[in-house]
């Protein structure tokens, strides 16, 4: 199925569920509300069958822009791939888990709410995946700064005499 | 099931005070600084929690920073383990944001370094898994091979364990003068050798009751936790992307997939785990026979190098097979020389997610065993 | 029969020159005397044994081992006995290493459990004879008296393991004190099976027995099994691989010595290495004739004249029994580095359900192929 | 790292020296190391243990606890999040302790020197280095050069002399 289909599928279940797109995307847009159902609907649909969550990125389109979360599936029945995204606000954007259709995505979106600081509404366990519990700040946000301290280590050791 | 029932059905029934352990960061068999919070009953165990992080080292922030080219060593560091296979899908997940084509022989060079990375790393974890269990013997055996593949490397681009060989558009270096003649020793010696670690630990009796019926993966499980690897292929999924989704010039190759049979067990235990990754040790000398006699012998390994790594606005999902399973690169790109968002989808991290899922009621010592077979490189997990 | 301490204590109060002594002052100059032999035995017998093990292992795995530390200037040749001051090296710096006690340690415990592993081991050697009259007190229940001491050991690994407040310790401890507590069910009933043949618990009479009928391992099928039976439980007995779990390092760090350090870690390892000697003395004095010479019986049916070929004497008796105890000593090595570790329920299901049961069954049918053929 | 068994003999003569000398020997002779691989220099730390380098030539055998290690090879990227574990594992060495900070990142950071943001930029911030190996990763070879540079140094000193 090409993506067309897909767009054609997820409309008819879902009226509206896609966000405006252009055609010339090769991706759907869902709207944050709605993608919960549709993700249910993407994996246990007979023409879609998407059972691999193959990746799960955020997504920071730049200081003035918004976040987004980037979905890569895959289906092992019927070799198929799509790609979702979902936009969210930059502050306070909520995006629902979709930890209990896919479990994979369970790990991959704590990473994504480590690194850029959106939550997963309904996720079992939302907690920091790679950074310390105590980080400050959410570090792939394109207007991040790096702290000077952690635990009272140096984090930019002082380069003067170095450059 | 639950836990109990399922500890139950293994060792039978006990109860007692709940102990919570920790495992690692530094611990012989965590394979590098994973830390598992073990929640222990008795010698059972309940619960896991695993933290990761320990070896975070940015990669993607990194990413944002250099240009494409430069992000190449570094996608060394992530898969310490399986450098080259890291290279080959970054390099060519850029390729197809730009819609390059290589030549013949590029990509005949290619296919023979991943696939000597691909027994390289087969070889590094049926070792630590020797080791795991207990044995320290498979760890050296595999070791002594382990550095002759290194040889051929170092060789060819001068670094043993972090190459930084396969570009953008090309290699780095052309093959090196009979190259072709010490690979084909190295695969004549090496066949053999496969025997003798199945000799030393495959059809071990101990080795087989301590991973035989351990930690089952059964295929749906494997698929919704997005397993992938010989993790997938051991539980009976015959999924391997060289074949189902070719790349490169994997199609011109006759090799199996390696699926788990349930030989000493039940499918998609951690004995099936490990005799996928033998078997596919073989599967990767066929390969590379096949490719290093059809190779062609002229052509410029640098011809197709771009002056300047600039993709056009867009974004890419690409995807390969690496030793640990799917390697996907998302690569974003704003029309600058730097790349706007990279995220690699490592494999290990996906293993590792179901670990918790599938080593609970079992024992202490199967905690090792399950890890070492599920085969992580901390690098790639924590990026 | 004659033993050290019987000599020294007759030699002693026979001393004209020296002054009257009670019966307890000359046990106790006996003991000093006889102990430190002993001591210096387990020590020379550790470094040795380490040493001898590193090498093993190296050739096992295509490397070379200890090259470059010599002893006195001599760094020994291109192979086997390159790095043959390794160990002295390791033990030295080991004595003047810190002595760390964990702040949270229980401090008496955790300092008496080496002493008290130690102490069952050094204890052990005061029954095992290497030669008629060669041995430090010949008790006429030596063979109840070892099997007794050598697990008291134990006890000094669960203090051990509990005292230094490390959960990998204390996981450590209760898998050995398991494991030793069942493995000596099984040593001992094959031992029980020789005292029921030989009718006596005392060391030099098995050993006379042999002498006089042939060595127990091919004395009858069942004591071949014996011999296995005793063989692996002693290897369990002594904590090696394939049933080293207490201090099994890929699972354990290091079981229940993870938190010591310097000397009392040495301690440890001294004395595993000297129980692999009592191991392998007892299965040697027990099952393969103790220093009865293998081929001086051959050679007699040869008919080679018994004056020249004598192999058995009292010096040869030491040569013969320190052979077999070399040989099972490298079996061990070998088992140690070619074997996986077990786990601790096989380990259990190992003992009780196939060990203890064939050794049950082993005494009965002893017995019978006693009653038919003797 | 000063250290004194007891307390150091008021004069220095010939005995004290030859001790010394035995003491260093022994010291120098068996540097147990740490299993402690971090990144990707654990890997070529493991092969420097493997069999065609084999350290255990120069008396280095890994240890898996602390305790009873002498060197601790700190091999990798050491992270912010592993920094204070870092530092905790050498509080938990016995002393005389040595520590031999292995490839790149160990030593400065690295490549991720830079841009790190979760990177410790080398491990000497937080705990006192002996030896440094440069290279990323450095070669077994690199390795165990700095083993016998660490050896070397060990023989230099007075555990129980003056420090003259």
């Amino acid at each position: 199925m090409e993506l067309s289909d897909f767009r054609k599928a997820i409309s008819g279940a879902h009226p509206d569920a896609l966000a405006a797109d252009a055609e010339s995307q090769q991706w759907l847009e869902i709207i944050p509300e709605k993608w919960g159902e549709v993700a249910l609907t993407l994996r246990d649909d007979k023409a879609l069958r998407f059972d691999y969550l193959s990746c799960l990125s955020g997504y920071d389109e730049g200081v003035d822009g918004q976040l987004a979360v980037i979905y890569n599936l895959h289906s092992m029945e019927l070799l198929q791939q799509l790609e979702i995204r979902v936009k969210l606000p930059r502050e306070g954007g909520r995006v629902p888990s979709v930890a209990h259709i896919w479990r994979a995505a369970d790990w991959h979106e704590r990473e994504a709410y480590d690194m850029y600081g959106m939550t997963f509404s309904g996720h079992p366990d939302l907690r920091r995946m790679l950074l310390p519990e105590d980080w400050v700040g959410h570090p792939l946000l394109k207007d991040y700064e790096t702290p000077e301290y952690y635990r009272g280590i140096e984090v930019e050791k002082d380069k003067r005499g170095w450059e | 099931m639950t836990v109990s029932e399922k500890s139950a059905d293994n060792f039978g029934v006990v109860k007692a005070e709940e102990m919570v352990l920790n495992m690692g960061p530094q611990h012989p068999s965590t394979h590098g600084v994973l830390r598992l919070k073990i929640y222990t009953d008795g010698e059972i165990v309940s619960r896991i929690e695993p933290h990761l992080g320990y070896l975070h080292r940015c990669f993607e922030k990194h990413c944002e920073y250099l240009s494409y080219e430069q992000v190449i060593p570094f996608t060394d560091r992530c898969d310490y383990l399986a450098s080259m296979a890291n290279n080959h899908i970054y390099a060519m997940a850029v390729e197809k944001l730009m819609d390059l084509e290589v030549t013949e022989k590029v990509e005949y060079i290619r296919v023979i370094m991943v696939e000597l990375q691909r027994i390289a790393s087969h070889l590094m974890a049926i070792g630590t898994f020797g080791l795991d269990v207990g044995g320290i013997t498979p760890f050296t055996y595999t070791f002594r091979d382990r550095e002759r593949i290194l040889d051929l490397f170092e060789y060819t681009c001068g670094a043993r364990l972090l190459y930084n060989y396969i570009w953008v558009g090309g290699v780095s270096h052309d093959l090196p003068v009979n190259f072709v003649r010490l690979a084909t020793e190295f695969l004549d010696y090496f066949e053999p050798q496969i025997d003798e670690y199945n000799n030393l630990l495959t059809f071990n009796k101990i080795f087989i009751e301590r991973t035989g019926d351990v930690g089952v993966l059964p295929a749906d499980v494997a698929i919704n936790y997005a397993a992938s690897g010989p993790v997938l292929r051991a539980s009976g999924v015959k999924w391997d992307l060289r074949r189902d989704d070719p790349y490169s010039i994997y199609d011109r190759f006759d090799f199996d997939v390696i699926v788990g049979d349930g030989q000493m067990g039940t499918v998609g235990d951690c004995w099936d785990r490990y005799y996928v990754r033998v078997l596919e040790m073989r599967e990767s000398v066929k390969i590379l026979r096949q490719a290093l006699a059809q190779m062609p012998t002229e052509g410029d390994v640098h011809e197709n190098l771009p002056k300047k790594v600039r993709p056009p606005e867009g974004s890419v999902y690409f995807r390969g097979e690496s030793p640990r399973g799917e390697l996907g690169f998302f690569i974003a790109s704003d029309g600058k020389s730097k790349p706007f968002r990279v995220k690699m989808r490592s494999p290990a991290f996906c293993n590792l997610s179901l670990f918790s899922e599938i080593s609970e009621g079992w024992m202490l010592s199967d905690i090792v065993t399950i890890l070492g077979s599920i085969d992580i490189v901390l690098g790639e997990t924590d990026r | 029969m004659s033993s050290w301490t019987d000599s020294l204590v007759g030699f002693i109060s026979g001393i004209a020159w020296l002054p009257d002594m009670s019966a307890g002052t000359i046990m106790v100059i006996v003991a000093v005397l006889l102990g430190l032999p002993v001591f210096t035995f387990m020590a020379v017998n550790a470094l040795v044994a380490v040493y001898f093990e590193r090498k093993v292992s190296a050739f096992m795995q295509d490397r070379l081992g200890p090259m470059e530390v010599g002893i006195f200037g001599f760094k020994g040749g291109k192979k086997f006995w390159g790095g043959i001051g390794q160990t002295l090296a390791d033990a030295i710096k080991l004595l003047v290493k810190e002595d760390t006690i964990p702040k949270d340690a229980d401090r008496p415990l955790f300092i008496l459990g080496p002493f008290i592993i130690f102490g069952a081991a050094f204890t052990a050697f005061i029954g095992l004879p290497i030669g008629y009259g060669l041995v430090i007190s010949d008790f006429n229940i030596g063979v109840f008296f070892i099997s007794a001491v050598s697990s008291v050991g134990v006890i000094g690994v669960i203090l051990a393991g509990w005292a230094s407040n490390n959960k990998w310790s204390l996981y450590g401890a209760m898998r050995s004190a398991a494991q030793i507590i069942s493995y000596e069910l099984p040593l001992g009933m094959s031992l029980l099976l020789v005292v029921m043949v030989v009718g006596s618990l005392q060391f030099s009479e098995i050993v006379l027995w042999q002498e006089q009928h042939r060595w127990f391992i091919i004395h009858s099928p069942f004591t071949v099994i014996a011999f296995f039976i005793f063989m692996i439980s002693g290897v369990a007995e002594v904590n090696r691989t394939p049933f080293d779990l207490p201090e099994a390092e890929s699972e354990l760090v290091a079981g229940f010595m993870t938190e010591y350090s310097g000397f009392r870690w040495a301690l440890f390892f001294l004395s595993e290495y000297a129980n692999m000697v009592i191991i392998s003395l007892m299965t040697a004095i027990v099952f393969l004739g103790g220093w009865l010479s293998p081929v001086a019986g051959l050679l007699d049916m040869a008919g080679v004249p018994a004056g020249w070929y004598y192999l058995s004497g009292p010096l040869w008796g030491i040569f013969w029994i320190f052979i077999k105890v070399a040989t099972l000593i490298f079996i061990m090595m070998w088992f140690r580095w070619t074997f996986p570790r077990m786990r601790p329920d096989q380990l259990m299901y190992t003992a009780w359900k196939v060990f203890i049961p064939f050794a049950l069954v082993n005494i009965f049918l002893v017995g019978i192929w006693e009653l038919i053929f003797a | 790292m000063a250290f004194s068994l007891v307390n150091r003999f008021e004069q220095d003569n010939v005995f004290v020296e030859k001790i010394d000398n035995l003491i260093n020997w022994a010291r120098s002779n068996s540097p147990w190391f740490f299993q402690f691989g971090l990144a990707c220099c654990g890997i070529e730390m493991m092969a420097a243990a493997a069999p065609r380098h084999d350290l255990e030539r120069f008396g280095a055998m890994p240890r898996a606890s602390p305790r009873q290690s002498d060197v601790m090879i700190v091999a990798g990227t050491v992270t912010l999040k592993m920094a204070t574990r870092v530092k905790r594992l050498y509080e938990q060495m016995a002393n005389p302790k040595y520590v031999i900070s292995m490839g790149s990142c160990a030593n400065s950071g690295g490549p991720y020197w830079q841009y790190g943001y979760h990177v410790l930029k080398g491990v000497d911030l937080v705990i006192p280095v002996d030896i440094y190996v440069p290279g990323c990763p450095p070669r077994p070879e690199a390795l165990i050069q700095g083993i016998n540079e660490l050896q070397r140094k060990i023989r230099e000193e007075t555990p129980l002399r003056k420090v003259s």
